[in-house]
């Protein structure tokens, strides 16, 4: 802190205390831009660590954001929780809260999870790094979110030791199927239906041809 | 020595050429990320070190060249330009400024996204879990409420095949150094040919071909020819053996 | 809102205007409330919808909150990001995030991924065998990297069946765009007529000198 040499000494006086008011202020906006991004409740001591400030003057700090997040004063309210600080929100804001994000959604399939669920239907077993060939891109979250659902499970391992999927108990219902004869000829949509090899081999075919573009079958 | 062995250290690939090219047909070492000129040097280092050229070798090393630079250039194309490389040099200049401004233009771009990025360099967004009370709540559909046609639709989607790269065209040479070399002797013992006769209805592959095997007949002495211009006719005559060589200029 | 009969009637004026200042406050703070819970941006009409408030009321919530949130007041800034609004840290509480939270928000982009981004949020929807053409190497490690880090995300096949990709709402978020109409148009890196013109005859001539230069001067 800058020290001057004055006359009366009352200028110098001033001036450190509106630095210091300056630094408490900046300090309490970092406090409240760390307690905005952290998941759970941060103590004083793990706020100083990260502010390389005085315990102390966390305290002041923490002490005046609570003025500024006093009650009824904002729709984000601080709170002391579990020995530590955090922001949540305002209960007021609850209905609306629920609004826009409590509906209830029916649980629709993206396309990338259509296309690895009819991979696996007309394949299985299949393994994943097979599903992410034919696809070329990765299967990974449309294979979980469809585990999740039910609608394929694990079915063994492959000779290389990769995990087999086939389709569970949850998708003869969806799709309103009595057995997995009922699946739909692909010959309908098949693009090329004189092709005489196995449908798998030309999906893996398909599949790197689209993926790299590299010499394919000429 | 075959082909097949010649020993390869380049940046992305170390090994025998063969396996070389088996992995790019399996597409495990991509083509796109190889430097042909690192093979061509490659094998004039050989060349070199050899002091000899078998003729056999050099023909299919020029062939599996040729197949693997014009596969790298088709696959840097798109895919209905089957015919570039017969178009006129205005459209191929036309064609390859459009790719350089194209190239250009993202690259320039890109250094914008950097720009952006930077401006916005320690700003965070909160990502925390919704309360409980608040997480959505995901309701299993109906049953039978799935079309099962979604399923046969995606497949179909699936088999389709990209378009086609020719590579008809390529692949087993058709044509040897050996067998230029008996056509040009042939020729020979009329005393002289034009080389244009040699090559007449000719492809590019087989013009190059013959092209090599009268540079190799004028190294063993038994060729000479002459330009009288530029871009003029080729002639060949069988060279004098008893007279020192005459050297011309191609 | 209460309707007071009065004898001259400011009374009854005066409590709208104190009901009318009272219940943006209100909505101002159920706004702060969502955006606070929002994971991504909200637009107007998603906030108006949540609390069932009109447009204009939304609008004027939300200035309300700007002025509260103006630059270097807080340790939060409001940004109008990716088609709504959100809250974000300020970067002056960066050093601090990163002792704190030790995990750098986002890594730079290496020169790949940046270029590859770049066409896609240009090109958008494009396949990655489009990207390679103009790039003119492979852009399959770029490409994986940039959907594993939610900038590019799958849209749906191409007619040809390849993958389609389009940039999302965190690659808005990320560099700070309000939408992709805050990107500056391609063109304006192209080169002048003029050396677009000279670059043109060189690459003619080189192409005559090839065509030309012939074996057997065809």
């Amino acid at each position: 802190m800058s020290e001057k040499t004055d006359a009366d000494g009352r200028v110098s006086e001033t001036m450190d205390a509106d630095d210091q008011a300056g630094e408490t202020a900046e300090l309490t906006r970092t406090i409240e831009a760390l307690l905005f991004l952290a998941p759970d409740p941060l103590s004083e001591k793990e706020l100083a660590e990260a502010t390389q400030a005085e315990d102390a003057e966390v305290r002041a700090a923490i002490e005046r954001l609570a003025e500024e997040y006093a009650p009824g004063r904002r729709g984000i309210a601080l709170r002391e929780l579990a020995g530590g600080w955090t922001l949540a929100s305002d209960p007021h804001a609850e209905d609306a809260a629920r609004r826009l994000f409590s509906r209830q959604r029916v649980a629709t399939l993206t396309p990338a999870q259509a296309e690895t669920l009819a991979i696996v239907a007309y394949l299985q077993p299949i393994s994943r790094p097979e599903i992410t060939r034919i696809r070329g891109v990765s299967a990974d979250s449309a294979t979980a979110t469809l585990l999740e659902r039910g609608l394929i499970e694990e079915s063994g391992h492959s000779q290389f030791g990769a995990v087999l999927y086939r389709t569970g108990v949850q998708f003869l219902k969806l799709f309103g199927l009595r057995s997995l004869d009922d699946l739909p000829d692909v010959a309908r949509w098949d693009p090329t239906p004189e092709e005489q090899a196995e449908l798998r081999d030309r999906l893996l075919r398909a599949g790197e041809a689209r993926a790299g573009g590299g010499p394919h079958g000429s | 020595m075959t082909l097949a062995s010649l020993e390869l250290d380049l940046e992305i690939f170390s090994g025998p050429f063969d396996l070389l090219l088996t992995l790019i047909l399996r597409e495990e070492v991509d083509l796109l990320e190889l430097q042909l000129a690192e093979v061509v040097l490659a094998y004039l280092d050989h060349l070199e070190a050899r002091g000899e050229l078998d003729l056999e070798t050099a023909t299919e090393f020029i062939v599996l060249i040729a197949a693997l630079l014009e596969l790298k250039s088709r696959l840097m194309l798109t895919g209905d330009d089957e015919e570039l490389l017969d178009i006129e040099p205005e459209q191929a200049a036309e064609e390859l400024l459009a790719r350089m401004l194209d190239a250009r233009r993202y690259r320039a771009a890109a250094a914008h996204l950097g720009e952006l990025l930077e401006r916005e360099r320690g700003v965070r967004f909160r990502a925390v879990p919704l309360p409980a009370s608040l997480r959505q709540t995901i309701v299993q559909p109906q049953d039978g409420s799935q079309d099962p046609r979604v399923l046969g639709e995606a497949i179909g989607r699936l088999l389709r095949m990209p378009p086609e790269i020719s590579l008809r065209h390529m692949g087993v040479p058709r044509v040897s150094v050996a067998e230029r070399l008996t056509h040009l002797r042939g020729l020979l013992r009329r005393g002289r040919f034009s080389f244009d006769e040699a090559v007449r209805g000719a492809d590019r592959m087989t013009v190059a071909v013959t092209l090599f095997a009268l540079l190799e007949l004028y190294k063993r002495g038994e060729v000479d020819w002459e330009q009288e211009e530029s871009f003029g006719e080729i002639a060949v005559r069988a060279r004098v053996q008893e007279l020192p060589a005459e050297r011309m200029a191609g």
